[in-house]
């Protein structure tokens, strides 16, 4: 038994974060932020070259053959440094459907390319991720209608999965006749939703799976633990940030640091994330290891991340007082960024009502 | 207690819905957006000014309507007025904080000079108060004000000036007595914002609107008569005014509204094919904070009885702003929570081109606009200091013996 | 308009005070709490020649002919000095029930004997409360038989009122053949709580209102703005000795209340506080003077005030720290009452829930 | 990471079946009440400690089993043993605080002496922390203790000491260097409960039982060898201890059982014909909880993973005490909300006359126990100071200049 990550995940960790750090300067993001047209190609590229979008892929088809705690490694880190690329949806949940839904063939032909960053998959759910909005789509033969909204990762994508209530996929090109992918201002900046529509369009479909409804749901869930280890590193930036920020600042002719009520509010800040990383850590091992918890912890990952975020987003941004409610220092990029994850593919509310159900205690 | 309708009230009811058959068109859009006023806006404040639908309690020698207090009548007139979905009037810190001040400790002059055109609306003040220094701790205010001949000389800079890019005037927070202790080196002068050497800088937030400035000041003269009360009271008259903007901040009306606000939106939205309104998950949340509004809305009425009767409130009004803005905060925290997924779709105009804001836009623009309110206007750790030193008369906290570099 | 007690309602307010401070200094509450036996008959009989049993008995009946609003400020003083008497009960709901429900002999016959504190009636509810335990009861022309768990103050009762969900109401002498109130040892050793059974016992019927059913709602109504405003007492006084504790305890060479840890806990209770005194006085002043707003204020207070003494009753305890824990300072006594209150009636989910139905946001 | 099962922990499974099978029926009722082990208890409790179900890792010079740190084995063992209802073995201050205190600071001797009647039960300890004077300011502490000849004489008073009443040692923290400043003036010494001029008063705290005591001491002589470490070493050792009681209070199996008891419980107990489980107003409290619970018993994993390699868990040990107590009274707090009125039937039983509290009473009687632990120990208060300073690096406390009188 050994609860910690490994070496090479702690390099992993380490290595992105060291880009992350020498090629997102604050100007740089603030700038891309700004601009708003979403996601970075340089960026997405350089990761592309560091593995980042390959690491779900199988070694046989060109990747790095990890599994999803190394994901939620880069998950947090991406998070920690707001970094405005596309993860979750073409570099996470996307191979784990093609892995699990798609024939052999199928496979053979899309996991190089989801490896080395040339097809960038944007997953769409018709339903059941307890999302707001409409969410429903239709797969005749290989014909796909409907429409999708609020969907993540879609700027930029080559394509789009939609995953049908009954686990089926159908994978169509974002360029294709019949597709619309209407990205709208997103509070997120950095990461902008979009409204997709599907008005018969050829689709590729993806129904090798025997038990197409669980993969479907594994995906979502292991999208769900990208978005608390994505919550977990922005919320600590924003500690972080907020610890910095009490050491400089004066008043009353001490470093408000100094004052009891700035310590324990960073102090009731570290005691919410701190155990908060080792539940991520689990749940994404869990998604691999421990098929029995996997769900559950997933659902109650995402919902306590989700609560954990919300209060370190208020209080640190409390800290910084005057200074963290302007543009000038960027946290609101992270503050924006907690409250996008919070809401996407469900909120705690729905998470937790899932893990009830699937403990068993209410029926759905 | 007395809440019953009383005749006067009746015919307050009655009258208010003859004003509004007959003038109720003329009003400006409800909802104030950050901006001059235009002529539409100023004639309807006019009418309300002369009617006393707003300044109600303002002495006609002073412009105003000259009536008694009276909680329930102002009760009426509001609710009146936005369930009749026109403007209740201009909202600003001219109205609401330089007025009364002046009604407080204004001289005969100032009074006569400056209430009427600012509650008519004429007038635009804006607030100068905090520096990147004196935040937290406003009396180390640092814009310094020198006495040369018939003027004061002021150089510095101020930081969360709302409206500045537009004011015509400015309260001004500044030290005139460097030599005297922090507290009794301040003074409160009034300026007009069209005095040389005065440079407004819009500061934006993480609402992605430019609602405050900096505003610096370079060697900018004031006539020394445009000072409340004397030299060195400038800390008496800052805390009268922000007296009166910590009630603002509570105004238990608002919360009141968003509270349905937020129910219909529970009810027309859902998840999965389930009402959330249906969900206790969410409502359950409403419903407490329902409950926690209430209780802020039958305290503000005991507040303004005891206001009226001339009775200090003492730390039930300390508690009000801090009460206040948690709870606004909480509320729009729910709120952007029942949009969801769908609510993300952030889209805010500035307020300067008048376009409105869609509903989840405007609630996201709260959320973090009420985290702003939570920090500003002396934040929830200096109401908490308040409220336990001067409420509660626990000890003060000690003098420090750590330096500021490196506690 | 004049929201406000009126200078009848301060003096009956201080001259309540004032005998509870000289007639139950705290060594004599802690001696009766010990003994558990439950109410102090001294106390009664005190309280009847106050007049307090008969606020709300019409004069015409030798009562004082007062309202809710002034029974209100009676039970935040009883409250504040954790008086270890029935109230709610024999000195409110039930006047109110005999008042709406009762014939006019009846009135004529139990009012002013009420109004006296020789009728001791105990208000038992046949389920509808929101009260967890059995509460069933079945009124066949004069007989009454059933089983109603957790009724207050049937201590010293001389009389059950047992009320039915079609709102009729049956009174049982506490003597009588067929009735048995068992006392059981209750958390709050002041005003512990009774199992109360019917087998086949003679009962007096009140039936004489119009609508029964919403007159036994007003009478529970009543109740549950008696138990906030009994909390209100309770953690003001909570909050008030947690301050004067801070002021002498010297921790670091300090007091206690010079740390701002200590001062903002306080803050944050005085500021809970504070707005639940008018919510209580407006619910009260509702149920006589604003029917149409009656019924939800009394919900919401009950519940409000319930989560606002939750909160206080532990931070107090904090505040007072090892000595808070202990019997010593009879604490514990305002802690067990605020706990008692939350759970009479209905905790505040359920009157939350209530709040909702009448607002018409759901269908029970 | 590798939370695998492997052979080794099938055949630990089996084996533990095994034993149950065998003296299962002889272990005493699991749950510990608060006094002297009976027979039966010491009987089961060396069985437990030669198969290494208990103290698995203390070295077989001292009586242990000597096993490699294991986390996993420890949580097959505890899950077992209460899947079983057996008792997992006495739970007392001398087993899971003295003992890792003198295996990392103990002499030789010392260790020898104590370690293995302790781990068997046979020795019962307490502890002489607190005093009335010195609670959150442990360091503080005012019981003297005067070198004389070859003892210390000790005088003074100590409270909140729970098992004074039956243990027959103690370890004492006390101040044998006056002169020095506080923090380097006290020593950490053991002694017997059995020696002349102790004497122990039962201090009742709200839940109605006398689970602590105040002790009195009058000129106790303890052997001058009777010390750990080092003269004005107190403060260190003592650190020690506390170490290991905060991690103990935080265990996350405990919370984790209290989930499934309160599901358990929403699901008999209805309120007008619906089960509380059916109320999200409950059940996403629940859930709530849940989700917090599931993070501290991974936290907790990781914690006890970086133990057995030797690192330094820094402000992730800090945070459990905080997280856990905490935690823990709002789980408490949910059950009493779920029994409600029926609940309130609080009959406690003195733990020892060993009769057992019905389930209604124990959860209160919890409810105000977790509210001691949130307490004791080093309040919360205390514990988010460690945290911010020790923990973020920030400033400590400023010097008061305020006297203590009067702040």
């Amino acid at each position: 038994m050994d609860f910690a990550l490994t070496e090479e995940q702690r390099l992993l960790d380490e290595s992105l974060r060291g880009y992350l750090a020498r090629e997102l300067p604050l100007d740089r993001l603030k700038a891309l932020a700004k601009a708003g047209t979403g996601v970075s190609q340089t960026h997405w590229r350089d990761l592309a070259e560091l593995g980042v979008t390959g690491l779900l892929v199988p070694a046989e088809h060109g990747g790095a053959g990890l599994g999803v705690l190394d994901a939620a490694v880069a998950a947090e880190a991406l998070g920690h440094a707001a970094a405005p690329v596309a993860f979750a949806g073409p570099a996470v949940m996307a191979p784990l459907a093609v892995v699990s839904m798609a024939s052999a063939s199928q496979q053979a032909e899309w996991l190089p390319k989801i490896a080395a960053g040339e097809m960038r998959i944007a997953v769409a759910f018709a339903g059941g991720t307890g999302q707001t909005g409409t969410a429903t789509a239709t797969l005749t033969g290989e014909t796909l209608d409907g429409r999708i909204e609020g969907v993540m990762d879609a700027a930029g994508a080559t394509h789009v999965l939609a995953i049908m209530p009954d686990g089926k996929a159908a994978l169509v090109a974002a360029g294709e006749g019949g597709v619309g992918v209407a990205m709208r201002p997103t509070l997120d900046r950095t990461r902008p939703l979009a409204d997709v529509t599907f008005a018969g369009a050829r689709a590729q479909v993806l129904d090798a799976s025997n038990d197409a409804v669980a993969a479907a749901r594994r995906v979502r869930d292991a999208g769900r633990v990208m978005l608390a280890a994505d919550t977990l590193g922005a919320a600590q930036a924003m500690l972080d940030k907020a610890v910095a920020y009490a050491g400089e600042r004066v008043q009353f002719g001490r470093v408000i640091a100094s004052f009891q009520a700035i310590k324990h509010m960073c102090a009731d800040m570290a005691t919410e994330l701190e155990p908060c990383r080792a539940m991520v850590w689990f749940a994404a091992h869990a998604q691999d290891a421990i098929p029995e918890e996997a769900h559950i912890a997933a659902c109650h990952t995402k919902a306590h991340l989700a609560e954990a975020g919300r209060f370190v987003q208020t209080k640190a941004t409390e800290v910084h007082g005057g200074m963290g409610f302007t543009e000038l220092m960027g946290l609101e990029l992270w503050f924006k960024r907690i409250s996008r994850d919070r809401h996407m593919l469900g909120g705690p509310e729905r998470c937790r009502h899932e893990a009830a159900v699937a403990q068993g205690w209410i029926t759905d | 207690m007395d809440l019953s309708y009383s005749e006067k009230y009746r015919a307050l009811q009655a009258e208010l819905a003859a004003f509004l058959a007959e003038h109720g068109a003329t009003s400006p859009r409800a909802g104030g957006v950050r901006r001059k006023p235009d002529a539409r806006t100023l004639a309807w404040q006019r009418l309300l000014v002369e009617r006393g639908y707003t300044a109600r309690t303002v002495p006609t020698t002073y412009g105003g309507f000259g009536a008694e207090p009276d909680v329930m009548e102002t009760a009426i007139i509001a609710e009146t007025l936005s369930r009749a979905g026109v403007s209740p009037g201009i909202m600003s810190q001219g109205i609401s904080m330089l007025v009364p001040t002046l009604l407080e400790v204004g001289t005969e002059a100032q009074r006569a000079q400056w209430i009427g055109p600012t509650i008519r609306g004429e007038v635009i003040w804006c607030q100068g108060y905090s520096e990147p220094g004196a935040g937290s701790d406003l009396a180390n205010v640092q814009t310094k004000a020198v006495r040369d001949g018939d003027d004061f000389v002021v150089n510095g800079q101020k930081i969360w000036t709302s409206s500045a890019h537009y004011a015509d005037w400015m309260f001004l927070l500044c030290r005139t007595e460097p030599d005297k202790p922090k507290h009794q080196g301040l003074s409160y002068l009034l300026l007009s914002m069209k005095t040389p050497g005065i440079e407004v800088r819009p500061l934006v937030t993480m609402t992605g609107k430019a609602t405050f400035n900096e505003v610096f000041f370079t060697d900018v003269r004031v006539p020394a008569d445009q000072i409340v009360m004397g030299r060195g009271d400038g800390w008496a008259v800052a805390n009268i005014t922000l007296k009166y903007e910590r009630m603002m901040l509570g105004d238990a009306n608002k919360f009141m509204s968003r509270v349905h606000r937020i129910a219909r939106l529970m009810q027309s939205t859902q998840i999965d094919g389930v009402r959330l309104i249906d969900m206790p998950e969410y409502r359950d949340r409403l419903l407490k904070l329902q409950g926690e509004v209430m209780a802020s809305k039958y305290h503000q009425l005991r507040l303004l009885t005891e206001q009226a009767k001339g009775i200090d409130s003492g730390i039930r009004r300390m508690v009000v702003k801090l009460y206040g803005t948690e709870m606004g905060y909480r509320l729009s925290s729910l709120a952007v929570d029942v949009y969801g997924a769908a609510g993300l779709a952030f889209d805010p105009h500035d307020d300067a081109t008048g376009e409105e804001d869609d509903d989840a836009t405007a609630w996201h623009t709260d959320h973090m606009y009420d985290l702003g309110l939570i920090i500003g206007g002396g934040s929830s750790q200096i109401q908490k200091n308040i409220i336990s030193e001067r409420g509660l008369g626990m000890p003060r906290e000690p003098k420090a013996a750590a330096p500021a570099n490196k506690g």
